[in-house]
């Protein structure tokens, strides 16, 4: 009997749980998070990246305490979204955690959030295979969305995170970010190498791929992320969103 | 002020556990909360009466058990109490104001506290969270521990 | 007493332990660990990022599984360095492990590791701020060089492992990884920003900072790093080296 | 093979607390060892012999007693012990042979092993690895419990 994780599983039942994921860090999770939770309609966005809480950079949230009412932890406000972060609770602390913390930490976090009436939370989740996803397995029946770079180190460790979802019988969509870049004239730069190996690995699991591109004015969006409404945005929401709704 | 969600939480988990084990009511239900997060009892009680009603816990008394954890940093091995981080949680109270993390979230002790000995964040409790300790009903009139 | 870490902690003694590290992911960590192992005389590189084992992809070790000997785990060897990788253990299966187990088998791979008469131990740390670190500081008094790229969210993340550093008493050096690219014609761009928030951050630290330029060439030598002798390379056994030997 | 680090980490550990303690000679050390790993014992015994002289373990016997673990899955809560999982171990061990990986690090053993229940790998076993249960010194030549 574990009554935050009880309260946790409640507060989600009814709302479509969407976690980004990658075993491999820096390919865009926290980015495309940002982005997908920005296009939904009525979602609460909620950064389970206890160590780096990217989120709260993203946003401009740096800084901020969440307000918590007797519904529990009031979600920042950024026009129709809600986010959720442990920024928001330690503001500008380092987190520490021996092994086992993370996930009680991530459980609270979801458990005191207000979700309100919410039909959307994604999960930012950090890199690794860890305890956040089997954390998250235990709270809800989440839909997978994998972020990867078309690199071959970021390919093959991304197919980890295949396999194992594959096994627990879950279906997830592969994003391929950073997968190229409009040099103007219609001219494509590929930085990270081809999407060969992507692709492949999305044929063998059966996955839909929808690939991003690198667009190098989000630099200057960071801090202010929910005012960018550049080309990655675009495909978001005309092409990843479509699979979520 | 998430004490409103804590009883919620004690609430939801205690009245599925009800309907799982055919009970029609509960007497009593034991609670044990980490003394660190310093809950406010009164606020929780009041909660706890607020959301009880209609359920099987329409007539449920809440105790509330304030549990001293024993931390054991696995840098140095020292074994310590609150006591000997009392100064750390004043000044951590002061920053924070009545909110304040560990208040939330006692599992975040290692990033806030540190090993008096060697400074280590290094440091695990075995109090980590609010549980349910016991459990009782109006059937037998006997505690029923149940976790 | 716990004979593994005690094990563990005599196979360090004596020997120089650098542990390469980030709160964030994707900057450059096992690249760095890798070309800094390469550079140095007499290193066995210790790949402690267990979810994602990118060692063995830069080297080229994938599916090949380490000897046991009665001295413990034998390193793969490239010329003279030593690779030591979980990979070596569980082949291509991925490693999924709830808080607490990640620590234990990192004790356990230094503990069995064979680490014979060499200078330095580079360790390949997985990005976050959890166990990994707290079990590294356990085994022993490490040399952090600290890795993040220009960009504003990195340098953010990355802070929180200076402070943490520093409150423990230790003075990193701060690696700024595709801090540049060489467009020739003495043409230099900067897709990440420029440098200030990096070099802001080292200076409110106090440490030395060591830039790495971007090398699209890379890609091409993942599998067989060892074989790159390029730019970045060039850079590491310049500059990155002498801070460490 | 590793059984020879295993004996070099047991006989370190035990000369360091010897040393720490003042203590001259051991009759005997009593190691735990999840059962699942497997360890060759008469391999274990062979290097803690060839190894231990010179030190206060010079006469000192090996007593090995393997852990059966009992493993909890937190995802569906079922409480399962090594038989309900004996298939798996066979598989393993078929495809990596004798030194497969939980031979050598019991803790991956959530990576390998599924819940026989919900096929969850979130499983915790309280036995991890290799501990040291007990000491047995000349002088008062009663057995010592430590670790
Ligand atoms: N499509 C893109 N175009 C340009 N920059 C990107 C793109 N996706 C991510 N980035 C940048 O790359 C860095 C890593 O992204 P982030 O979302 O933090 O990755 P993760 O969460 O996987 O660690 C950030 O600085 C981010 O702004
Ligand atoms: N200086 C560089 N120039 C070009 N590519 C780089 C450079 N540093 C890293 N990379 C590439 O960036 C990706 C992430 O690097 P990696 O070392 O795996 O990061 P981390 O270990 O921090 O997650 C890899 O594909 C790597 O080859
Ligand atoms: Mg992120
Ligand atoms: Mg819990
Ligand atoms: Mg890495
Ligand atoms: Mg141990
Ligand atoms: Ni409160
Ligand atoms: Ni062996
Ligand atoms: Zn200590
Ligand atoms: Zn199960």
């Amino acid at each position: 009997m574990e009554p935050l994780r009880q309260l946790a599983k409640e507060k989600l039942r009814g709302k479509k749980a969407i976690a980004v994921m990658s075993a491999k860090g820096g390919v865009g999770k926290s980015l495309v998070s940002a982005l997908l939770a920005l296009s939904l309609r009525g979602a609460v966005l909620v950064d389970l990246d206890v160590h780096t809480m990217a989120t709260t950079k993203l946003f401009g949230l740096e800084g901020k305490l969440h307000e918590v009412t007797k519904k529990g932890i009031e979600p920042f406000k950024l026009g129709e979204l809600g986010v959720v972060s442990l920024g928001g609770i330690v503001k500008d602390k380092y987190v520490v955690l021996p092994g086992g913390n993370a996930g009680e930490v991530m459980e609270s976090l979801v458990a005191y959030a207000n979700l309100g009436d919410a039909n959307y939370v994604v999960f930012d989740l950090p890199p690794g295979l860890g305890d956040e996803v089997l954390t998250l397995e235990r709270l809800t029946d989440f839909f997978p969305v994998v972020v990867t770079t078309p690199s071959a180190v970021s390919v093959k460790v991304v197919e980890y995170v295949m396999r194992y979802l594959n096994e627990r019988g879950k279906r997830p969509l592969l994003v391929v970010n950073m997968a190229y870049m409009d040099c103007g004239d219609g001219k494509v730069a590929r930085p990270f190498g081809d999407l060969k190996n992507a692709e492949d690995l999305a044929k063998r699991y059966n996955a839909p791929v929808v690939e991003l591109p690198i667009d190098p004015s989000l630099e200057s969006y960071i801090g202010k992320i929910h005012e960018y409404d550049g080309v990655v945005k675009g495909k978001v929401k005309k092409e990843l969103v479509p699979y979520l709704t | 002020m998430h004490e409103w969600s804590v009883a919620e939480a004690v609430i939801r988990t205690v009245v599925n556990w009800a309907n799982e084990n055919h009970v029609t009511q509960v007497k009593k239900v034991k609670v044990g909360i980490p003394s660190f997060s310093f809950l406010d009892v009164e606020i929780l009680k009041e909660a706890f009466d607020t959301m009880k009603s209609d359920s099987p816990l329409g007539k449920a008394e809440l105790e509330v058990v304030f549990k001293d954890p024993t931390f054991k940093c696995r840098n140095c091995g020292l074994t310590f109490s609150l006591k000997d981080v009392r100064d750390q949680l004043e000044s951590l109270k002061g920053e924070f104001g009545e909110e304040y993390p560990l208040h939330l979230m006692p599992a975040l002790a290692p990033s806030f506290l540190k090993c008096p000995k060697c400074g280590s964040h290094d440091i695990v409790a075995e109090t980590q969270d609010i549980t349910i300790d016991g459990i009782e009903v109006e059937e037998s009139g006997t505690a029923q521990t149940v976790g």
